[in-house]
């Protein structure tokens, strides 16, 4: 369905233009088709149904940005939960109207000049990606000297102090209270357009020379250094990209749930992203978004473990809380039976669905 | 005469970060993995103790060695089930795995025991009053570091005195070359969980009693400062990860009692001092430089 | 002893080993040449068990070894000084030696097989209660030698022991090599200083691009232009 | 001296306490074929790691066409024109034969990562002309059928030949090869020699390697410096260096007969 939609096309053969843009019609064509399943669900299916569409779409925007840093960059990091926040809040404080702000305010007031400004939704996603990145690019000066888990232990330190920020920086967040009376702005439309956007720019970025030299430091630094990539810079450009649609899709996420508090980013929602990359497969943008769907639908259907139910004449009682911990064994069997994931690194490409169509044009 | 109040303090809660800091220093040593679940090892213990003291009535003397015997044989059996198939898989997979491990165990304390907080009574030896002068201390914050230290004399025995902790040490440097002395390294490996997660129960029992409200998430924050405390003392070095412990608890303290404006950004504290660590002394305090 | 079979090794695509075949008798010294990257360090891998080998076999006392822990093998006697000799730098002298015999500190012989090493290498009774990272190289090398002397070896198989060592003391090393073998203790000897190597040895093989080139007697292969060629491109 | 394309004084390497570089003195003149040889544990690769930057040295300095190469990233140290191949060969795995090379020309390129995402024409220009003279240095190196294939599907041989295609699309002036030749057959060995002769007579690149296959030196350096526990002990052509007795004793080792017996201190 509007999976393929979502999906470009594998690395260009470089002898082939013709396949080229064909693939690119295809591609057209996809989105068009994913367009208009987006407009069926939005006037046919019900509330509930759109929402989690529309949540599935964040979460592909996460999810995809996220594995560009650790799975094609092979920059093991934990930090989504602090650029979401981040997104989150710049774009709540841009967007909200300054009376609503004066009164949420309570024990500080916010601090001049957000208390004034009153942006639409677009500029403001734009100014809180712009500003995740700037973080991004900030943290990555510290965070990029070390490697391995160390990377990994002090971008989740990063996602903590974040939080703890968040918390206690009450003249601009207004502490745990949070902030409140965020418009509901974000459709079916916002969260896959942004997921297109980013599948664009992410799968044409993986395709390129830049591409090619993230990956050659996720195989080996080393040598990718010794062929003149300068490891840190591009280690730099693939966290800032990332941490730039990652706040775009806080700002989206605040307009959604219109509500949000410290309590929201904590190492829980990266644990999700994380949990969706690894069945994915990491370094496969096709597994990611698969991931996201099934991540964002599966938990849905897993409620069935948390609801009371018969079975074979027993009645078991609703377990509350027994999703995480399925979701927790997913993630640990993935890890000793199947590694890879579902796609390990293969991506979804035309030439692949032809040839299982049986209409390839010679090989496959 | 408040600073001496407020060291004691340090020194208590500094403590209990070593004793945390210890187990993730002997696994990381060993095997080049942050275990991530070790904080929720140390909240499994809690919730053994607490059922011993609260169900069976045990006194606390029994009831904490049962509680460590008890959370040794989690730390084997995590080490043995979740990590071990994974020995020769890049270290990344089994940092993933610990974390997915980490979240199991905290969901599944959230399932059996759920959310709501339980009391951990403090026993009446932990909880008098000393008074020297004007200075009053709670005994349960001068026994912490006394029992921390006795523990740690024990544990360094064992390191630096037995054979088993000369394999121990030498498993750490090069696991294939003490294969070739006949020594089975999975068995020095279990070992090392075993005792690593037996000090994160007594440290988790003594943390019980200094916080005595016990939820399935207590172990994460403690966890993940004792690590700091543990990468701040020179990794893969015990009496580093005390040391680091005792520096982490002392400057938390330190950070509420002289800038009190500033007390809500405790928390961040321990990872600020990690990443300037990594950047200007990257192998701690005590730490030897780790091959690449 | 030691038996190895049509041994092929690979890693990957890479044929580290072709269809080798050696052998070791009890009682023998036999010595294994080759330059570098001649798969010498990957015959040991098979020995040992660390890697599983595409096709043929190896046998110690007459069983497969295949699928046996390294650790079992050494208890039975198998006994390897790897190259590099990898001390455990951050232990003393004595406790390195202790490990090497930690398969048997519980039986009465333990205490006597320190003295007997001790013995043997009096600089290393010097300095018991130093770290083992502060010996000099050479000392390092005797403590390797040592502490595989301590897991009471039936076969001791030397993995490039003269490496980076000053001539003298490669001298004094293979004394000792052939003092030990003196002892009773069959050795096999992995060398790229195929002088010394052979002038000890009673066969040798020579290793090339993962097969083996040529074998005889250690006096044979050293009068062999073949040898000479084959390390310094000689005509 | 100072025509010299790489200049190398006094260069030293200590780790802890071994000292494996000991005051390395070394020149390397512009269209060199020039080999460094010397037993296992020589200083030989380490030599290589401190000309790239890998490696800080303890003392000394390297200039690379009179530029000081001292506190350089590997990274600028390539783009400066110094290329190299790794002992254990270092192939992105992951990545196809082409891709590989692909990435070498990489360092180089001038389209920045904006013009790249939306394919300007720019980068289109760049991204074709990488993808032609890739193809070309692929079959430079006798590759050239092998372009999709995974690089860690390559024989050994294949792969030795794969990093010096990457390394020569990063357009190096002086080319380090550490142990090309290792693990290759004789028909490979030669084919490689033909290759890298070629590469200093057609394409003027100067060749500095290591290598312990002393038919392939002997034959195809036209100078050699030996290395023995650090330091040179002996240079000069090929001939007069076969027949230095400090050469053969460092290789062959010793006759134990030539040297002092006594038990010594043991």
């Amino acid at each position: 369905m509007s999976l393929a939609g979502r999906i470009f096309k594998a690395g260009p053969l470089p002898d082939a233009a013709g396949t080229r843009r064909r693939d690119t019609w295809l591609t057209l064509a996809a989105c068009a088709l994913g367009g208009g399943l987006l407009w069926l669900a939005e006037n046919q299916a019900g509330g509930y149904v759109v929402h989690m569409l529309t949540l599935s779409g964040l979460f592909v925007v996460l999810a995809v940005s996220y594995n560009l840093i650790n799975g094609f960059t092979g920059q093991f990091s934990l930090e989504p939960n602090a650029f979401v926040a981040c997104g989150a809040y710049v774009t709540a404080l841009l967007t909200i109207s300054p009376l609503e702000k004066e009164a949420s305010f309570i024990l500080e007031p916010l601090i001049w000049p957000l208390s004034v400004i009153h942006l639409p939704l677009l500029p403001a996603l734009l100014i809180a990606g712009l500003c995740t990145a700037l973080m991004a690019f900030v943290m990555g000066f510290p965070v990029f000297r070390v490697r391995g888990d160390y990377l990994a232990i002090v971008t989740l330190g990063f996602g903590e102090v974040v939080r703890v920020v968040a918390n206690n920086a009450q003249s601009v967040t207004n502490g745990p209270l949070g902030l409140k009376g965020i418009a509901h702005l974000t459709n079916l439309w916002w969260a896959w357009g942004l997921a297109g956007a980013t599948l664009f720019v992410v799968v044409r970025l993986v395709h390129s020379s830049y591409g090619r030299a993230l990956k050659a430091i996720r195989e080996d630094e080393t040598a990718a250094e010794a062929m003149g990539i300068n490891a840190f810079w591009h280690k730099m450009l693939a966290f800032t990209l990332s941490a730039f649609f990652e706040g775009m899709a806080g700002g989206l996420l605040a307009h959604l749930i219109t509500t949000i508090s410290p309590s929201l980013f904590t190492f829980f929602m990266t644990f999700n992203l994380l949990i969706i990359i690894v069945v994915g497969g990491l370094g496969s943008t096709t597994g990611a978004v698969l991931g996201a769907i099934l991540f964002t639908f599966g938990g849905e259907w897993l409620r069935v473990v948390e609801e009371p139910a018969t079975l074979f004449g027993l009645d078991i009682p609703g377990i509350p809380g027994m999703r995480m911990v399925v979701f927790s064994l997913i993630l640990v069997g993935v890890m000793l039976f199947a590694r890879q994931g579902i796609l390990g690194r293969n991506e979804f490409s035309w030439r692949w669905l032809l040839a299982r169509l049986g209409m390839g044009r010679g090989r496959a | 005469m408040d600073l001496l109040q407020q060291f004691i303090n340090g020194l208590t809660l500094g403590s209990l970060y070593a004793m945390i800091a210890i187990g993730y220093t002997m696994v990381y040593g060993i095997l080049r993995l942050i275990n991530f679940a070790h904080g929720d090892v140390m909240m499994v213990g809690c919730y053994a103790a607490w059922f011993g003291a609260a169900q069976f009535g045990l006194p606390w003397w029994v009831s904490l060695p049962v509680a460590m015997a008890l959370t040794a044989l989690l730390g084997v059996a995590i080490d043995q089930g979740a990590y071990r198939p994974l020995r020769r898989a890049p270290r990344i997979s089994a940092l993933i795995t610990a974390i997915g491990v980490s979240f199991f165990l905290e969901n599944l304390g959230l399932v059996i025991f759920g959310g709501r907080p339980k009391a951990f009574a403090r026993p009446e030896i932990f909880n008098q009053i000393y008074q020297w002068g004007e200075l009053r201390v709670l005994s349960l914050s001068v026994w912490t570091p006394v029992i921390t230290a006795l523990i740690l004399a024990g544990l360094l025995l064992v390191i630096y005195r037995t054979r088993v902790g000369m394999a121990m040490r030498a498993v750490s440097r090069d696991i294939s070359t003490v294969e070739l002395m006949g020594v089975d390294s999975n068995r020095i490996v279990a070992l090392t969980f075993a005792l690593g997660s037996a000090l994160a129960a007594a440290g988790g029992v003594f943390w019980a009693m200094k916080y005595p409200q016990l939820n399935p998430l207590l172990g994460v924050l403690p966890g993940l400062k004792a690590f700091v405390a543990a990468v701040l003392g020179g990794i893969g070095n015990v009496a580093g990860a005390m040391l680091g412990g005792l520096i982490l608890g002392l400057a938390e303290i330190m950070l509420v009692a002289l800038m009190p404006d500033l007390a809500g950004y405790r928390d961040a504290l321990a990872f600020v001092l990690l990443i300037g660590i990594l950047l200007f002394r990257p192998t701690g305090i005590m730490g030897e430089k780790l091959p690449e | 002893m030691l038996e190895v079979r049509g041994l092929t090794v690979r890693y990957g695509g890479i044929t580290a080993l072709r269809q080798v075949g050696l052998e070791v008798k009890k009682g023998e010294i036999v010595t294994l040449i080759g330059s570098n990257g001649a798969g010498k360090s990957s015959l040991l891998a098979a020995v040992m068990g660390q890697v599983r080998p595409a096709a043929g076999g190896v046998s110690y006392l007459g069983k497969e070894v295949a699928g046996r822990k390294p650790h079992r093998l050494a208890r039975q006697g198998l006994v390897l000084v790897p190259e590099g000799r990898r001390i455990f730098a951050n232990l003393t002298v004595r406790e390195n030696l202790l490990l090497g015999g930690y398969a048997h500190a519980h039986d009465k012989q333990a205490p006597q097989d320190l003295e007997q090493v001790y013995g043997l290498f009096p600089r290393l009774a010097e300095r018991r209660s130093q770290t083992a990272g502060t010996l000099s190289g050479g000392e390092q090398q005797m403590l390797a030698l040592g502490r595989g002397l301590m897991s009471r070896p039936r076969l001791l198989m030397l993995d490039e022991p003269s490496l980076g060592l000053a001539p003298l003391l490669v001298a004094e090393v293979f004394h000792i090599i052939r003092r030990i073998h003196d002892q009773g203790v069959t050795v096999l000897l992995i060398e790229q200083n195929a002088a010394a190597a052979l002038h000890i040895a009673q066969r040798g093989y020579v290793l090339e691009n993962g097969r083996v080139a040529l074998s005889g007697s250690g006096p044979e292969l050293m009068a062999d232009g073949r040898v000479q060629r084959a390390y310094l491109g000689m005509e | 001296m100072s025509g010299a394309l790489l200049e190398i004084e006094g260069l030293s390497c200590r780790f802890g306490g071994l000292l494996a570089l000991d005051s390395l003195d070394l020149a390397v003149e512009p269209g060199a074929l020039a080999g460094l040889i010397g037993p296992n544990g020589a200083g030989k690769t380490t030599c290589f790691n401190l000309i790239t930057g890998r490696v800080r040295p303890s003392g000394g300095n390297v200039r690379f066409q009179g530029r000081p190469l001292a506190g350089l990233r590997p990274s600028r140290v390539n783009r400066l024109g110094v290329a190299r191949t790794f002992q254990n060969i270092r192939l992105f795995d992951d990545l196809t034969v082409l891709e590989n090379v692909l990435v070498g020309f990489h360092g180089r390129l001038k389209a920045n990562f904006l013009s790249a995402i939306l394919r300007l024409p720019a980068y289109a220009r760049e991204d074709r002309r990488m993808h032609d003279r890739g193809l070309e240095l692929l079959d430079l190196v006798g590759l050239g059928r092998l372009g999709q294939e995974r690089a860690s599907n390559l024989a050994y041989g294949q792969q030795r030949l794969l990093e010096i295609a990457r390394a020569l699309a990063t357009g190096p002036r002086l080319l380090l090869l550490d142990e090309p030749a290792a693990g290759m057959n004789p028909n490979e060995t030669a084919a490689l020699a033909r290759l890298v002769r070629r590469l200093r007579d057609d394409m003027g690149i100067s060749v500095l390697l290591i290598e312990h296959d002393m038919h392939f030196v002997m034959n195809l350096c036209e100078s050699l410096t030996v290395l023995d526990h650090g330091r040179v002990i002996a240079r000069g052509a090929p001939r007069e260096v076969q027949s230095d007795p400090a050469v053969i004793e460092a290789y062959l080792g010793a006759g134990l007969e030539t040297a002092p017996l006594e038990g010594g201190h043991a």
